[in-house]
């Protein structure tokens, strides 16, 4: 359905290191994948990176294909039409990712006027229906409310709502988690399974939220991809020491380990594997070689311990 | 990335340059150092009103369009005030007593003749028998009668306090004035400001500055106000049927006020006006420039009886120390005076203060002469010398000497008053004499007039005396410590005292003049004020369409003669 | 509809409060600067007798007969203590008495609305056209950031804002009047006209002044405008609404501008506020008898009523424009809750 | 501090154009007497002349040299912003400061206060404060600030009030910590970036209103500043007569040194966000 490969997202503002290094992963038709990493890893930047969002200063290298169209190569105006109807990104629900001085109905119903004709009534009727399919409660008085006068679990729902408005297959959730407390997450992750037939992509850092939504889990650190596998396979056994350490740290699992898990700034530079100054299993292959993404039967993992 | 804020920064600053730069007129050439006599001849030899074409009746006026700086707001036959007020002094709307020619002499104005009493103390007023108000009522002796009951009570002249009205007849009244005081005088003074005021209309009236019935501009001169258009400030007025005073050429003439002589300029550049009038405001040199390329135009030079004078204070040293005023007044740069105030025109002054055009003017005087070594000798000589070595003079006990200049506090006249102090503060300095701007009085009225007021305690006074009070006692009014008027004058000199009062005492214009004439006398001897320059007052007016100008010395070519000898060519 | 919500009904009697609180606030505002008006006027140095009576009748009086002046000074209302005098002032305004102008006795009303009449001829076109150039190009340069229009603009109107008005005055009455004698001078209107010919000459005597003053808002309205676009640029919810495949001109229209606009209405608002003082110095050089140019010569005359007006009906002009500042900001932007 | 301020040279365009144009000016107004070639009071024999190899830029109506003028003329002026500006700035924000910090009834006058100040329209007002004061650059100096701390006032108030809200703040004043010292020692350093910028927009404001106060004739007559040059260019018709080597440098100076106080305040903002203070 959706085929991200070998995307590499480089500032050219920032520092010489890219954002996004060399990432792949193909998304099968109708499955959620969870992509989990903490801040700074690239993780929202693959996303924007796939829809074409980053700001001009970005130069993304690889190739997206949506049902074969190379995303990457397409003009502006030929990525307005597939935007919002056949792909689209769902922002942060905790942040201002709705006009504060629009009704909620109108912007639900954005892409319905744009994509599929519909007059601003049709619209709004409609973004009513799809409400009500998140089960959002007295539907008709919110659509008719501003932003700020919504939760912010409310307002996460309205989001995914705006998402799936056009009927578009393939959705890009970033953090949809962030900003919101315990039960307000487990409401979220119901939305998610009321979808149905979507493809989802959601990026978020909240593991417990990704095992509960995504059938396929990926791990991102410092700009690469580290691990990729079935959720069953990744959860019983992590392959990378990266994906234990997060694991063991979850509550839990006893708060086992405590490494610290943002990326250190000088990660970037370090020839070999970037995890390398704090993995436990480190020999001296892993700081002069970069390790390659190998493929343990469908559970691919970059780690020189699994190199045959 | 070109450096966009300094490409544009560089444009602007270029086209700033180019635009006002490529100017089609050459700048003016800088003004010739060598003085020019004053070309205007002197009025002696001015020629009789020009005679019109012989062959044909002289062309009316259609309309005469006058630009004055004075606001077109005022409308009231009572008050000096406005544009009204100020051309009523040209015997326009109001019927005067008597108006001025162009000798500065009185003439019967509105009224038909005068006489004076042998003993000096009456008046005698005949008024013709076809003279109208402009609402058609007779003009009678009634009305002269209430006209000077009228000044004393309501306008408060104290001059009239305790005067006998007598009237002799229907068109013929007295007026007598208490023993000392002297109806020459009176006469010589009121020329140009007293109006007859009709009975009928203000007889009823207690508060005439906030009269404002229809009738307040009634009057009988030759010309009835017809309408005023507030926005655009222009004034209409249409000359009255066959005047009894002879055949009126203008047949209509509009005034429009201007806010700045900058603008009067250019409107008589664009042929907006025909002729420029502004009461004791000519136009200034700086503007000269501007007309000067333009065939149409005439400068309306004449020379000024007013001008500009440093009074030295008598009750401040070292003003009062005779050396040194001598010094300063060696010390002035004439021509400079002259070029900072009249530009090209004007000619060194004498030392009798009292310029070429005012009756009584003494050209035996010698001129002032600049020469700074001979004013550093005479400071020398009097004891100011440089003591501490800083370059600047002490008084002669050694004290620090720092003469203070006090401007006059006059809003349209800052700039040149300034201009002028800082001339003169160049000259002081160049002969080691150190001096500072009374800065206070310039801009805070109150400063200066605790500063000048009743005898004043100022050092060097920078005045200025007005062509319309120079026409009849002019500059030594000013030096005068004369407490009634309150003027800023501190010299009380006795053989000043006695010739300034036989001035003022004078019963006929022979006497004036012989008196005028020993007044000069002293002035010269005791140098209590010096004139910076005999200058030349400047009312231009456009010579394309009409013709038979008279201009009136310091007055210009708008003047009670104006109505009766201008025709369009 | 300013409520979306009737479950909102409890708000009203709240609503009700703070509108009177404002009021409150405002009549303070008014009264404060009513009062600290007559102070500063009637303590400022100078005798405006002088002025009342010209120069040399005031000094002839002031010698020969002193109570005289006293009389007089109490037929002005100049006499009795700063209290008494205020206690009077206060009565009359409430009475809607202005007084009687010292200087050009007129009453002072009809001379103020007489001025106030020919500044908003100038100040309302000025700040309508200054607020749609500054929105238009405002928008334009920020949307399109380092677009060409930006890189132009940004500088010159950054240089252009640091001129002072009346050297930008003098520089166009130089260029436009003396040199290429397009237009008049000074005054507003060259008389003897009525109807058309007479609007189309006071338009023309318009022209300079109102280019000069539509000239420097402009440039700030544009650099008001322009930080506020990109400001809204860089939210969230436009990433959202590109997100969503609206068109690049929707975005614009749909999203930025209403964010965008509010603040600036805000700066509209305080700038009709001080449409009524009339810029000072564009009406002296143009010589244009506006509130400015009268409030200017009023001070050097000492002419109080005139001035006390002046401050007074800018107080009331000045608060009366925050309200409405403060009505439309509640209007537009529905999460600002009391007003 | 002098590490950043050269790095943010090198990289803000805006910044640098400002600091060059200051240095200009404040180079000029500090070497007046080298520059300068005559006295500016100086008569110098012919007036009206235009500019030659002698006189730079020409002689005025008395023959004073103008080029001389205007560098001297620079010191008056920049005396005059900075002096007001800092007045401005101190007054403005010692008032926003303990506005904003004393809530209550305190903030309340204080509001009412400023908001009286920004309704009186400054010009007319500081056209009557100069008849009141003692005229010269100080009667000047004090109208300006009567009239201009109102800008400053309410920008650093909110500051304050923003600040105020932070944790620390509040741990401090738990711990009873004298509010002299919280509001020296914490609150000033973190208001310190926007006390800079208003002082050097006050600046640019101040020489605005001096020039406006000095074209009006209410400005000092002794001490000639680009204003009363360009006053008496004006009112001597230096203008009409197309004497533009007389009003145009003036003119150019004043916006320039403006241009340049505007510039600095971009100090740490990058380059899109060229927003006015």
């Amino acid at each position: 359905m959706l085929d991200i490969q070998n995307v590499s997202v480089k500032f050219s503002s920032a520092s010489e290191v890219g954002a996004v290094e060399d990432v792949s992963l193909t998304l099968q038709k109708g499955t959620k994948t969870a992509l989990i990493g903490e801040t700074g890893s690239g993780k929202s930047v693959l996303l924007l990176a796939v829809m074409k969002l980053l700001p001009a200063t970005a130069e993304i290298s690889g190739s997206v294909l949506l049902e074969g169209t190379d995303l990457l190569s397409l003009s502006e105006e030929e990525l307005e039409t597939i935007r919002g109807d056949r792909i689209s990104y769902i922002p942060q629900g905790g942040g201002n990712g709705l006009n504060p001085l629009m009704r909620i109905g109108m912007q639900i119903g954005e892409p319905l006027i744009d994509h599929r004709g519909y007059s601003k009534k049709k619209a709004i009727a409609q973004s009513v229906e799809l409400l009500r399919r998140f089960r959002l409660g007295k539907e008709e008085t919110w659509v008719r409310a501003y932003p700020h006068m919504l939760s912010g679990g409310m307002r996460q729902r309205a989001m995914i709502a705006m998402g799936i408005a056009a009927g578009s297959r393939v959705i890009l959730a970033d953090e949809p988690t962030k900003g919101l407390d315990q039960d307000r997450i487990q409401g979220v992750a119901e939305c998610f399974q009321y979808l149905q037939g979507e493809t989802l992509l959601c990026v978020t850092h909240d593991v417990n939220f990704a095992a509960s939504v995504g059938e396929y889990i990926s791990v991102m650190y410092a700009a690469q991809q580290l691990e990729y596998a079935k959720k069953e396979a990744f959860f019983e056994h992590p392959l990378h020491p990266y994906s234990r350490a997060i694991l063991d740290a979850m509550p839990e699992r006893g708060l086992k380990s405590n490494i610290g898990f943002a990326p250190p700034h000088d990660a970037y530079s370090v020839k070999g594997c970037r995890f390398s100054d704090r993995c436990p299993y480190k020999n001296k292959l892993c700081d002069e070689k970069k390790p390659p993404f190998i493929d343990v039967k469908g559970h691919k993992v970059r780690c020189w311990q699994y190199a045959d | 990335m070109k450096k966009t804020y300094l490409n544009v920064l560089a444009l602007l600053l270029a086209a700033l340059m180019i635009l006002s730069g490529c100017s089609a007129k050459p700048a003016p050439a800088p003004s010739e150092p060598a003085t020019t006599p004053a070309e205007a001849s002197t009025p002696a030899e001015s020629t009789p009103a020009p005679e019109p074409a012989e062959s044909t009746e002289p062309k009316h006026v259609e309309v005469l369009r006058i630009g004055t700086t004075s606001t077109n707001d005022t409308f009231n036959l009572t008050t000096q005030g406005g544009s009204f007020g100020v051309m009523n002094y040209n015997s326009f709307v109001a019927g005067l007593f008597w108006e001025r020619d162009e000798f500065g002499k009185p003439q019967p104005g509105a009224i038909k003749d005068y006489s004076i009493s042998d003993d000096n103390l009456s008046i005698t007023i005949y008024l013709p028998e076809n003279l109208y108000w402009h609402d058609g009522k007779q003009v009678t002796s009634d009305d002269i009668i209430f006209t000077f009951e009228y000044a004393r009570d309501v306008l408060l002249s104290s001059r009239l306090k305790d005067i006998v009205l007598t009237r002799d007849g229907d068109y013929q009244a007295t007026i007598t004035f208490p023993e000392g005081d002297s109806a020459f005088a009176y006469v010589n003074g009121q020329t140009s400001w007293l109006k007859i005021y009709p009975k009928h209309i203000w007889e009823n009236v207690a508060d005439n500055k906030e009269y404002m019935g229809e009738d307040r501009v009634i009057g009988c001169g030759p010309y009835r106000f017809v309408s005023v258009d507030e926005d655009a400030q222009l004034a209409t007025y249409e000359a009255v049927e066959n005047y009894w005073k002879g055949e009126i050429l203008v047949d209509k003439v509009t005034v429009k006020s201007y806010a700045s002589q900058e603008a009067q300029i250019m409107a008589l550049r664009n042929n907006e006006i025909d002729a420029i009038y502004n009461y004791s405001g000519p136009i200034s040199a700086t503007l000269f420039p501007t007309l000067e390329g333009d065939p149409n135009c005439d400068l309306g030079i004449s020379p000024d009886p007013g001008n500009y004078m440093i009074m030295f204070g008598y009750n401040e040293a070292p003003t009062n120390d005779y050396p040194f005023r001598k010094a300063v007044t060696l010390a002035l740069d004439y021509d400079l005076f002259g070029q900072t105030i009249y530009g090209k025109y004007y000619n060194i002054p004498t030392k009798g203060v009292i310029p070429t055009p005012n009756m009584g003017y003494n050209s035996s005087l010698p001129e002032m002469t600049y020469d700074p070594e001979a004013a550093k000798a005479v400071l020398e000589e009097a004891g100011y010398v440089d003591v501490d070595g800083d370059g600047y003079r002490e008084d002669p006990q050694g004290q620090p000497l720092n003469v203070l200049i006090t401007p006059q506090n006059n809003k349209s006249r800052a700039e040149l008053l300034t201009r002028i102090a800082a001339v003169i503060a160049d000259n002081l300095d160049k002969i080691g004499v150190k001096t500072t701007l009374d800065e206070e009085s310039l801009t805070s009225r109150e400063a200066w007039s605790a500063r000048s007021e009743n005898g004043g305690t100022y050092q060097i006074y920078i005045g200025y005396c007005t062509s319309g009070i120079a026409s009849y006692i002019g500059a030594p009014m000013y030096i005068v410590n004369y407490t009634e008027t309150g003027w800023w004058g501190t010299w009380q000199d006795p053989a000043y005292m006695d010739a300034y009062n036989k001035v003022r005492a004078s019963s006929s214009f022979e006497e004036y003049e012989a008196s005028m004439l020993e007044l000069q006398e002293v002035i010269a001897e005791q140098l209590p004020a010096v004139s910076f320059a005999f200058g030349t007052s400047s009312f231009p007016y456009r010579t394309d369409k009409l013709d038979g100008w008279i201009n009136f010395p310091g007055w210009g070519v708008i003047n009670p003669k104006t109505w009766y000898t201008t025709y369009s060519k | 509809m300013l409520f979306p919500f009737r479950g909102f009904e409890r708000d009203l009697s709240m609503k009700r409060k703070i509108i009177l609180n404002r009021l409150l606030i405002s009549l303070g505002t008014i009264f404060l600067i009513v009062t600290i008006s007559f102070i500063l006027v009637n303590l400022m140095p100078g005798d405006p007798l002088v002025n009342i009576m010209g120069d040399d009748q005031y000094y002839r009086v002031k010698y020969s007969d002193p109570e005289l002046l006293e009389e007089i000074a109490k037929k002005y209302g100049l006499d009795g203590s700063l209290g008494e005098r205020y206690v009077k002032y206060l009565g009359n305004i409430l009475r809607l008495d202005f007084g009687f102008s010292f200087t050009r006795n007129r009453s002072v009303l009809d001379i103020v609305l007489y001025r106030l009449r020919w500044t908003l001829v100038l100040a309302v076109p000025a700040t309508i056209l200054s607020a749609l150039f500054g929105a238009l190009l405002g928008i334009r340069a920020g949307w399109y950031q380092n677009g060409l229009l930006d890189r132009i603009m940004t500088p010159l109107t950054l240089v252009l804002n640091t001129i002072p008005t009346n050297c930008t005055a003098i520089l166009f009455l130089t260029l436009f009047s003396y040199k290429l004698r397009l237009f008049p001078i000074s005054g507003m209107a060259s008389g003897g006209l009525t109807g058309g010919a007479y609007i189309r000459d006071v338009m023309w005597h318009m022209c300079l002044p109102l280019s000069v003053m539509v000239l420097s808002r402009t440039c700030s309205n544009f650099i008001h405008m322009k930080s506020y676009v990109i400001q809204v640029k860089g939210e969230e919810y436009i990433l959202t609404a590109v997100a969503k495949g609206v068109p690049k001109t929707k975005v614009l229209f749909r999203h930025v501008l209403k964010n965008a606009l509010l603040p600036y209405v805000t700066i509209l608002c305080m700038q009709f506020g001080h449409i009524v003082s009339g810029s000072v110095m564009i009406e002296v050089v143009f010589s244009w008898v506006g509130m400015g140019n009268v409030m200017n010569t009023a001070i050097s005359a000492s002419d109080f009523p005139i001035m006390q007006m002046c401050f007074l009906l800018t107080a009331v002009c000045m608060v009366v424009s925050s309200i409405l500042a403060d009505v439309l900001y509640v209007l537009l932007d529905p999460r600002i809750k009391e007003v | 501090m002098i590490k950043n301020i050269w790095k943010e040279f090198r990289k803000n365009r805006a910044f640098r154009l400002g600091v060059i144009l200051l240095l200009f000016f404040i180079s000029m107004a500090v070497l007046a007497p080298v520059i300068a070639p005559y006295d500016p009071e100086a008569l110098l024999g012919m007036p009206n002349q235009r500019p030659s190899a002698a006189h730079w830029l020409g002689t005025n109506d008395i023959g004073q040299d103008i080029f001389s003028e205007l560098v001297y003329g620079s010191r008056i002026s920049l005396k005059v912003g900075i002096v007001a500006a800092l007045a401005v700035t101190t007054l403005g924000s010692t008032i926003g400061m303990v506005a904003g910090y004393y809530k209550g009834v305190v903030d309340k006058v204080f509001t009412v206060l400023t908001n009286v100040a920004m309704t009186i329209p400054s010009l007319p007002l500081t056209i009557l404060l100069v008849g009141f004061l003692k005229t010269g650059m100080l009667g000047m100096v004090v109208a300006i600030c009567i009239t201009a701390w109102a800008g400053t006032a309410r920008v650093v108030r909110a500051k304050v009030l923003q600040i105020r809200e932070l944790p620390y703040i509040q741990i401090e004043k738990l711990m009873g910590v004298s509010d002299f010292k919280v509001l020296f020692k914490h609150i000033v350093p973190n208001i310190a970036d926007i006390v800079m910028t208003r002082c050097a927009l006050s600046v640019g404001g101040a020489m605005m209103t001096e020039t406006s106060l000095s074209f009006l004739g209410l400005g000092s007559f002794t001490q000639k500043s680009w204003g009363n040059i360009l006053h008496f260019a004006f009112y001597r018709n230096g203008v009409i007569n197309n004497m533009w080597w007389w009003y145009l440098p003036p003119i150019l100076c004043i916006s320039g040194c403006m241009l340049g106080f505007v510039l600095v305040t971009h100090y740490g903002r990058s380059r899109s966000q060229l927003i006015k203070g």
